[in-house]
């Protein structure tokens, strides 16, 4: 597996709904490593942004490369190793959230091991597993999405608003977490509007501005 | 890590299965909506005559309808909070999602149909005999089968899509009307009605198993383009 | 605000078209005059047998066009570049060929008012034909469905390869089920042909003719859509320049 | 400041049918769908004398499929991001959201019936005489705005409940065997198919009437309450 | 119409799904033009409080009064002067902004100006107001729901995580919004994870947890 430092690297790129550029020229990249923090006004194209490097909205102009590989021509071959956590939570509300995380697990191959970890490391604990996803509170379901998405494991970690929902502890949770996946090896881009706190964690800021990069700090 | 079509198919046919079980939905609610379906048919029709000579074609007519519904209900459950993104995202190998949800509709389509076929059997008085069951669960078999491929394709083909929920019977509609007629006539050869004999069912079940051939094949192949945005 | 330049219009057709639009015109009015004025009257059915001018072509025309789009769909698919405009090419003739199915239905159902006294019987061959039309009537709508052009020629090239499996189907629905419908004469297994030398004359050229306005009515409405195509890219180009006036101010 | 009734209900209506415009769901997807539900009977019935004598009832359980569609669809429009609640939570006269959801349904039923008689008409050689009309433009409006409050009554009922899309069809289905019975039996008479004549057909059309007064009267009196939690 | 200066009143209240205590006796008023945060872990019971103080869910043992009227009793005569923002946005997505608003206004007898006010209030200008609500970001979308719940003028405002998915600008047109309503007569609940922000903008703090009050501050 070849190992570039610049994991996610698009220059000029738009992306389009039918006809309504929600990313008019970006450029932007993010090297191994890195916790880039994506900022920006409501509507300013955030979210199109990590869709966009998830390969799930189609680069129509502009190149777009994700972990070296062009994702207009090959998009299937990155996408295991990459994760989202977009505004939705990608649950299936009728099962609980052990059973949730065991699907994930299955699908992805982690462990029991691996799998426990994760719902350790988002606060939920064994009465709180065994519950299905249709009756938990609004923060509980992002925790256990928070989970599936830890137990991926992927070297591309896109979070969209990860903080919204969560408590203070999940919060501090899921920083910690972001933060040792970073040091331990993964690349992480985070758009959030908690911007003190998502400052805190990332190491660099870009900021969109309907549909461009109005600045890096 | 990759993990194995069959494992990712066990895996998304479980789940789904363990939805239905918690739902309930094929039992409270599909069969007897199907039931009714049949009933409603015999108020439209109005004649014990007319009943008897049709009531296999009732039987998959009936199928049809619940096809509908548990295809709609089973990519809902996939698209209601984004999942289906996530699996997209997380490069899960489509040919096990089409298998594994494809084999969850089977499961359910089957249980529906033996219930189906036994009222049909008790409430029309129709005939079984040993070669005739022996057809009949043939037929029953390359028919689900077909019915489970080919719901599971446009199942994703609509997913996501705005007005699903109308578009889905739609294109299934003409697709299916070959299952139901072969079906229909090789469940009649199956119950000797209307005169046919058991034997001239078979090349009926042949239809059926080249048409979820077909289906089965396409939906492998087509699949994860399909579900790509 | 700018405004981007639109490519001058001059109409949609080249020298092919315009030789494919003669050519139709010329087939089809002979299919008119010959199959209203020098054919002659069925022994059993009079007059209305002319209607098999109309019927019988429009028929295979839109088979012809169903494949195209099978075809040109299928190329889509296995083609490196995927190319649109092999999307384009399918699309427009899934269009025509709905048309002419529509009137292979109408006229049809006029010729069976006249000789079996109904507009529509449950008969295999029509049934078939119904199904068939209504598939590519799905067949549009999943093209209407929205989303990227590319997802929409993903979609619709999949359901395009699995309808064009139906003709056989209702090629064969006559043969298949007994039929109240005419067999295969002209395309009869056996090859001979049954029909008298006029009228097998006039259906022929009213096969070409139908035919090569086929190919006249797509290769303008591709065309259009291609430039519908250019046309939302020069949109796109405004909606860029409104975005950057956006972001800057 | 409460508003009136039928301020509310006309601004519900306009809601609905704008949204209904906006996704051409009926025209597009619903009423292709009933025209093939009408073909697939045929198929399977696959009689031509059965056919022509059952016209009528083929439109109208055509109809009731739809209606099942429709009302799924139109209570999918409220709960779906919670608007159903905000309503609620906001006092808005539940009588006025009845009528108007009742009044969205009854215009998109009654656009689909009439092409689908015309298609009857047409396909089953039906004939029709001036009286034969009167009788069904007054059949098809007390039929439809039976099944219009039926299905606005059920649809509140079941809006937010989970299996929903398939608990409607359900509870609706034993509910409308009335409509489609008498409906297609004053059908029936209007185009004097069985042998039957005209004015044998104002009865049924009197129970459609009962059947609509009914249930228009029993969801303005208890909409409130099925909304509610 | 009678002004008590307490104006939501629950003693002991007990709320239920199913068999599951989501409040599990919970003491809490609030007064007349008061702004109260509500603030706890996730799954302490927030939402489940407003949406009780709404009346969609029924108070089973205790009491709860609001505006005067005790809610197990008359749910119906408080509805119209309680205004709620959930989680959900209950907007109708096949409609533009526009057209959403002003159903609102519609259906609670707002005027023309109140309308184009309350848009203008959380900045939907025009273009964006002419856009249908399935095209538009989480951000946006959020916009709209809050330009409904302005448009409807109630007494009592209950704001679930209003400040969720709002960018910098957003949050403080609410808060602004929320304080002229309350220094015009409206009494206020906020639930909010956004601890700091929501207590310089309420009076009172109520933490909850696991479906107790456990302070007021
Ligand atoms: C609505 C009614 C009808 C429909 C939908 C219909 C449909 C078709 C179709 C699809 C074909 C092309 C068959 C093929 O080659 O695969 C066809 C051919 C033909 N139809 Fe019809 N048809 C209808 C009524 C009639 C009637 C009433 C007649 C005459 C009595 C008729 C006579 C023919 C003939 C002579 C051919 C050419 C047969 C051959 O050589 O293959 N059709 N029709
Ligand atoms: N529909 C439901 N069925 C059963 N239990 C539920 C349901 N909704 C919520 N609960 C439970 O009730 C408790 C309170 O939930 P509530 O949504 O009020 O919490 P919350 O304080 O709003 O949390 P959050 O900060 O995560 O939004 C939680 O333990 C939750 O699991
Ligand atoms: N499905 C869609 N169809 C059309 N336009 C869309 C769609 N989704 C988003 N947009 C538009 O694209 C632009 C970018 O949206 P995006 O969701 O990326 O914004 P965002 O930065 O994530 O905003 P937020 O902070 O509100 O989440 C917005 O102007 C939005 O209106
Ligand atoms: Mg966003
Ligand atoms: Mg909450």
């Amino acid at each position: 597996m070849m190992q570039p430092t610049r994991v996610i690297d698009f220059v000029d790129a738009v992306a389009v709904y039918n006809d309504y550029p929600a990313l008019a020229g970006v450029t932007f990249s993010v090297d191994r490593q890195e916790i880039v923090l994506l900022q920006g006004p409501n509507g300013a194209g955030k979210t199109t942004l990590l869709r966009a490097c998830a390969g799930l909205i189609p680069v129509v102009r502009g190149s777009a490369h994700v972990l070296g590989v062009d994702i207009a021509i090959d998009r299937e071959s990155i996408r295991e190793r990459v994760g989202l956590l977009g505004h939705q939570n990608g649950l299936f509300a009728e099962l609980t959230i052990a059973e949730n995380v065991d699907f994930w697990s299955t699908v992805v191959g982690a462990t029991r091991a691996e799998r426990d970890a994760a719902m350790q490391r988002m606060s939920i604990d064994g009465k709180l597993a065994n519950r299905r996803v249709s009756e938990l509170s609004a923060g509980q379901k992002r925790r256990c999405a928070l989970a599936c998405l830890v137990v991926r494991r992927a070297e591309i970690w896109l979070l969209d608003e990860p903080h919204a929902g969560l408590d203070a502890k999940g919060r501090d949770e899921i920083d910690l977490i972001l933060k040792e996946a970073a040091s331990a090896g993964a690349t992480i881009v985070v758009a959030s509007h908690e911007v003190e706190r998502a400052q805190q964690l990332a190491s660099r800021t870009v900021s969109l501005v309907a549909g461009h990069v109005r600045g890096v700090s | 890590m990759t993990m194995s079509v069959s494992r990712i198919a066990q895996a998304v046919a479980v789940k789904d299965l363990r939805i239905e079980l918690r739902s309930r939905i094929v039992t409270n609610q599909v069969l007897p909506f199907s039931g009714l379906v049949m009933v409603m048919f015999a108020f439209a029709l109005d004649s014990d005559d007319v009943l008897q000579g049709v009531a296999g074609g009732l039987v998959w007519l009936a199928t049809i309808f619940s096809l509908f519904i548990l295809v709609q209900r089973s990519f809902a459950i996939e698209v209601s909070d984004g999942a289906l993104d996530s699996l997209r995202v997380a490069g899960v190998n489509p040919q096990g999602i089409f298998l594994g949800k494809s084999i969850s509709l089977f499961v359910q389509l089957i249980a529906l149909e033996v219930v189906l076929l036994l009222t049909a059997v008790v409430l029309y008085r129709v005939s079984l005999g040993g070669a005739g069951l022996v057809l009949l669960v043939t037929c029953v078999v390359s028919a689900t089968a077909g019915l489970a491929f080919v719901g599971t394709l446009y199942g994703g083909l609509t997913a996501g899509a705005r007005g699903r929920e109308t578009l889905l019977p739609l294109l299934l509609l003409p697709v299916v009307a070959p299952v139901l007629i072969s079906a229909t006539r090789a469940t009649e050869a199956a119950f000797t009605s209307n005169g046919v004999t058991v034997s001239e069912g078979w090349p009926w079940v042949a239809v059926l198993a080249v048409f979820a051939a077909v289906f089965g094949l396409g939906g492998l192949l087509s699949f994860g383009s399909l579900i790509e945005e | 605000m700018t405004t981007t330049e639109l490519p001058a219009i001059k109409g949609v057709g080249t020298q092919a078209t315009r030789l494919y639009g003669v050519l139709a015109l010329v087939a089809l009015g002979w299919v008119f005059v010959g199959g209203l004025f020098f054919t002659p009257e069925d022994v059993v059915q009079g007059d209305a047998v002319r209607i098999m001018y109309v019927h019988v072509p429009t028929a295979w025309t839109a088979y012809l066009a169903f494949i195209v789009t099978g075809v040109a769909s299928a190329c889509w698919l296995l083609g490196k570049k995927h190319s649109m405009g092999f999307d384009r090419v399918a699309g427009a003739s899934a269009e025509v060929g709905v048309a002419f199915m529509a009137l292979t239905l109408i006229s049809g159902s006029l010729w069976g008012r006249i000789t079996w006294g109904t507009f529509w019987v449950w008969d295999p061959r029509l049934t078939t034909t119904a199904f068939l039309f209504v598939t590519y009537l799905g067949y549009l709508a999943v093209r209407g469905l929205g989303g990227s052009p590319q997802q929409r020629a993903r979609r619709s090239s999949v359901v395009a390869l699995l309808a064009v499996l139906e003709i056989p189907l209702v090629h064969f629905s006559v043969v298949l089920w007994r039929s109240l419908h005419q067999e295969a004469s002209v395309l009869s297994p056996d090859g001979d042909i049954k029909m008298d030398g006029i009228m097998l004359f006039t259906l022929l050229f009213g096969v070409f003719g139908f035919s090569v306005l086929f190919a006249w009515l797509v290769s303008h409405r591709q065309r259009i859509m291609a430039m519908h195509d250019a046309q939302r890219a020069s949109a796109l180009e405004v909606a860029m320049v409104d975005r950057l006036q956006e972001a800057s101010s």
